[in-house]
């Protein structure tokens, strides 16, 4: 680990708006009756925060339907986001996408994904930009463990291993596929351990400790920087509520499990490790807290004060070059 | 008017509780009977430490299923469609009449070649040697701000493909019957649930009983124009004729149900009476259900038809995640009366 | 008659060869382009070995390539449709034109959720951040005795797609011309290649020259009435008018070349002049393109029409092995000249 | 190895009727122009046959596009299956299936199979209706070198091993798929090693050598008949031709590496192993080899007697029940 004052304020700060938005933005989701696919990543900051600190705005992640996190953490603005989840035009995805969705091109984020699994080659094409431009930039495919049992993961474990493609597989593994524990659906203890059979080493890293994901990331990512290929890296982590803020996860987790989670928090497991050392204070922290409590009032404000797409722009963004005519022709459209 | 296709009885319940106690009285009467999906009970694994349905099925149709029949009967899956699905196509076809649940229709990319190549195709390849009857329940439908990968309705692509048959009920009792049909039957069937069904109630038998595949119904008798309805849009066309009644025009709805094999017989019957044909359908209009029956019944009742058999459809356009978008997506009453005043020159 | 879409110039190569020359001059335009598939080249890894195009591609339509451009643009890939056709598509959205050839389209069911959830849907969910010039090459056609999973012509699905472009060539000009349009396009496109195709010549241009996407045109002008072929079945129409040419029926043969966006105007303004439609479809009648196009016609153009909008396609079946079975299966001249004759009352 | 003298017999029996079946049948086929997707095992014979003498026609096997040995192996009848390759009425799939779609019920043979990867999920259900029945009943899932990167192969084996299904998935690595080697196209050195990746045992198997096939396959049956779930079997062997006949393997591989495998010949090195042990004589061999050539006259004559389907055949066996009508209507067919 070789961060700066100024790089850890980055990682809490970033951690702390993840949280923020999580549990600010989605219960305002629902009240705006947007709520219907919306997942929350509190629990596991530690991951993306941890990953995307060893990125450029030039390096791609693929992401996935719990996609908030990846999406602050790659550098999408919190403001937008909010709007896109309520459904503005001023999303980054014009309201067009919601949650599931969220991209934002310019930093190299490739889109939340609703399709489990899905992302996973797209991450690997961007790798492959990445080596036949020589542009020396890396991807990162974010899954799940409940992903983990998808055929694309490893059509695509394989292709990336011998084509060498500089991406990282970065499975984060919270113990459940919507409440399906990882130990009855994966037929392996440790998801990393399948890395062996794909001539790629496989890290098992504390998904809740944010230097071991950072220190796991950076090393997967330098070697896919040196050319070497691709790494399998599985984070072992936690989220705090339901699949959705439809499920109530104590019908098939108990409250001991989650209590042994929350005492391994990521914002207060960076806490402990770094307010001892000295250089950076509680306050500090806490300050960059309430700063991540008034960017959410913030935008939440900016978000209701969006514009809402115009109707007719349901039509947009389908293709760079179709006849507009040919997309409503025959079917009686009232615009 | 159909009467058998209209329910009997008194006591009404859920579209989503049809189809749970369809699963359950099937199970009951066959023990060949298997059902397996992600989250079908949900916990999987942790039974023992009184993990019981913890989603019961992501709508609550297979709730309850595993504390009557077992773990062995009703199997909650890894995320591995082309797997599990695959499995129940070969289950059905050694012996069992095997239940796959997906999630929702629109991940049939990750699964479609087990329903193409081997469901459709293996009783046909094989010359008649094997009967596969697997039914595939999936879910249909947009509306909720589920955005471009939770909304789809891509039900003509599974007509399309010979060796296939489908099913869209439209409430809680077709919902009932046409399952008990689709098990039943030794065919593969995909019965199409929508979503905006679920909690939708009316009157449905306790006893088990099934409804024909391949057979539509007429929900309102009328003679000026016939308007075709799939699914939920039945019910939309239903309303739409229902205010049309009140400026005197007098829709006949049909509800579909079966969209394969299709009841041309129905529809062209309808034409022949009234000479105006709209369908209303959810989904995209390209190659679709829509662009079928007009297509059919243009061809087998031309000379029947007053005006253009035309079609009220979601545009060519993927489904938008912003309400303020989807509800101009979304078919719906004010688009079905422009049309039918139109095609009825008003 | 759309002159421009007629070839000039009197050098004549094959289809397979157009195809080839196509891809050697985008990718010698713009070393954005590469392309990637089963076989493309062949023997991959072994080029040390002094191995190189050991298929150079299943129809070698992509042999030399490797040689041309090496194996950094010209990737041969395992048997993982999912993940390079995926990564063709993450490719064309972030800087690359990548072609993905799926060697026949009767396997797109272990790959299609990247074609409908990724490529089709990223730019509209992405509110239009995104291009994807992404380029799927893939093959079709029955005819061959090769039965019912390498058979398929399943292009009906794609045009089903909102997102998706796709096109039919019929010849080696329009297979040369609209490939070169289809990689050259910012949106993604499905090119479809009949396999009956590859063996026969015809007169291109060398240099390179692009097709309009969209566009359909005439290969036969006629005023009684209008067939529209698509792919290799605008020959078998043409051979049919050639026949009934003898007997004083006077077809119009429309190629359609572009599925998606289909080219209304120009089959509509055929259908005004010969008052008659017939829709000569090698794919299965269910939610076809013959249902697409025979239901657009029969809404757009209905006063002009004096018979009921027609279709020969192959049945509702799979494809048989026997040839016994599969003479019968495909649309054929005998067919379509009974289809006009109905048609015209004879 | 418990086999007595008729139990090897028939194990040399089944292999050279193999040999001679894709040795006449093939050309035989072609020259009767239904030759587009006909694939030979020639080579490949003991890997079917040391597996399906562990098995009874009860159990059941899933096969691939190279799938006559498989067939073979498991009681299909010869002739019929000449008859299905000429496309006649008398053919087990009575002229509908062809090569690559041959199937018997009656021998739980699940049907060849045109897509790669594709039969695997039908064995995994095979086995599933076998064990909620408790028959007992063991399913073999054919796939090739090439097949194992399909993802489908990965789920299945995911799926197996948490439902400890009676499955064996059995590789027969012959170095390539169509013209791509596997040291290319497979990122690790043993498909095999993958098994540990699914938490089940992974055996790497001579396949030239149907004693050892035998070996692992009894093995794995037993494994899976007493309920402890799937194995993974990867037999290396070798096809003595191209993919199809349109093929000539020698663009992508050598005369030296053909000839080293064919010194290897499952057939000749039965002979060396059962020979010097003094029970079964060359002549005897020599004389299954002769019935073998003298079976391959017959079926080609029954198949060419055969009748050919009638065209309106073509509607039959598309469903149990559905309308004929609807299968014709409206599409101007001819009859
Ligand atoms: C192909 C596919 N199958 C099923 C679903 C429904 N689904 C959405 S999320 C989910 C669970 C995913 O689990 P995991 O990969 O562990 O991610 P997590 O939710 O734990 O972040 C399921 C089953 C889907 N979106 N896509
Ligand atoms: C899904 C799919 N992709 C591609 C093909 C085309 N194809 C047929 S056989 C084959 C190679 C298969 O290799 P392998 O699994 O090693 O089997 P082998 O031919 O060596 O027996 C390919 C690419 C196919 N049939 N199915
Ligand atoms: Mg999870
Ligand atoms: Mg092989």
């Amino acid at each position: 680990m070789d961060l700066d004052r100024e790089a850890l304020l980055k990682l809490y700060n970033t951690m702390t708006v993840i949280r923020h938005f999580e549990e600010r933005g989605i219960p305002e989701t629902g009240q705006r009756g947007m709520s219907a696919s919306v997942h929350s990543s509190a629990g596991q900051e530690a991951v993306p925060v941890g990953v995307c600190a060893n990125l450029s705005d030039e390096d791609y992640i693929g992401s996935t339907h719990r996609g908030h996190g990846h999406c602050i953490a790659k550098g999408v603005d919190v403001k937008q986001m909010m709007a896109e989840l309520f459904g503005r035009a001023t999303g980054p995805n014009k309201g067009k996408g919601g949650s599931m969705h969220i991209s934002d091109m310019s930093k190299g984020m490739l889109g939340t994904n609703g399709v489990v699994g899905a992302s996973i080659p797209l991450a690997l094409g961007a790798a492959l930009t990445s080596k036949v431009k020589g542009l020396n930039r890396v991807a990162v495919a974010f899954f799940g463990d409940g992903a983990s049992s998808q055929g694309v993961l490893h059509e695509s474990m394989n292709l990336a291993s011998i084509w060498k493609l500089p991406v990282i597989f970065l499975c984060e593994n919270n113990g459940y596929a919507m409440s399906t524990p990882s130990e009855y659906g994966v037929s392996t203890t440790h998801i990393s351990d399948r890395a062996q059979g794909y001539d790629m080493p496989g890290v098992l890293v504390d998904g809740m400790d944010v230097f071991a994901v950072y220190d796991a990331a950076a090393q997967a990512v330098a070697r896919a920087r040196s050319g070497e290929g691709p790494t399998l890296v599985e984070c072992q982590t936690y989220r705090y509520y339901g699949h959705t803020v439809f499920d109530n996860p104590l019908t098939y987790r108990s409250k001991e499990e989650e209590d042994h989670w929350r005492a391994r928090d990521p914002l207060n497991h960076f806490r402990t490790v770094v307010i001892p050392q000295g250089e950076i204070t509680a306050a500090e922290l806490d300050q960059l807290d309430a700063d991540a409590e008034a960017l959410m009032e913030e935008a939440v404000k900016f978000a209701d004060e969006s514009p809402l797409p115009k109707p007719e722009e349901l039509y947009d963004d389908v293709y760079v070059d179709y006849p507009k005519d040919m997309m409503k022709r025959g079917v009686n459209m009232s615009i | 008017m159909t009467t058998t296709m209209q329910p009997t009885g008194t006591r009404e319940i859920q579209f989503r509780e049809a189809i749970n106690e369809c699963l359950r009285q099937e199970m009951e009467l066959d023990e060949n009977v298997i059902i397996m999906g992600e989250e079908i009970a949900g916990g999987a694994g942790r039974q023992d430490q009184g993990v019981e349905d913890a989603w019961g099925g992501p709508f609550r149709t297979t709730v309850g299923l595993i504390q009557q029949f077992g773990k062995e009967r009703v199997l909650d899956t890894p995320l591995s469609e082309a797997a599990f699905i695959g499995a129940a196509i070969g289950a059905s076809s050694t012996g069992l009449r095997a239940v796959a649940e997906l999630m929702f229709i629109d991940f049939i990319g990750v699964c479609m070649d087990q329903l193409i190549n081997n469901a459709a195709k293996m009783r046909y390849m094989f010359g008649g040697q094997v009967k596969v009857p697997f039914t595939m329940m999936t879910r249909i439908g947009a509306g909720f701000g589920a955005a471009a990968q939770h909304s789809e309705s891509y039900y003509s692509i599974f007509s399309h493909i010979p060796g296939l048959k489908g099913v869209c009920p439209s409430d809680a009792y077709t919902a009932k019957g046409l399952l008990a049909a689709s098990i039943r039957d030794d065919d593969p069937v995909v019965f199409f649930e929508h979503k905006g069904l679920y909690g939708i109630s009316g009157p449905v038998p306790e006893e088990p009983y099934v409804l024909p595949l391949g057979k539509a119904r007429t929900v309102r008798e009328g003679t000026d124009i016939t308007l075709v309805g799939i699914s939920k849009m039945t019910w939309t066309a239903f309303a739409a004729a229902e205010e049309l009644a009140k400026e005197g025009i007098n829709c006949e709805v049909i509800d579909l149900l079966s969209v394969s094999p299709i009841d041309y017989d129905h529809i062209n019957e309808s034409v022949q009476k009234t000479h105006r044909l709209i369908v209303v359908d959810e989904d995209t209009p390209v190659c679709s259900m829509a662009s079928e029956i007009c297509s059919r019944v243009a061809e087998e009742v031309f000379d029947y038809l007053d005006a253009p058999p035309s079609r009220v459809t979601a545009p060519h356009t993927p489904v938008p995640y912003s309400r303020a978008m989807e509800n101009e997506y979304m078919p719906n009453e004010t688009r079905i009366i422009a049309t039918v005043n139109k095609l009825m020159g008003r």
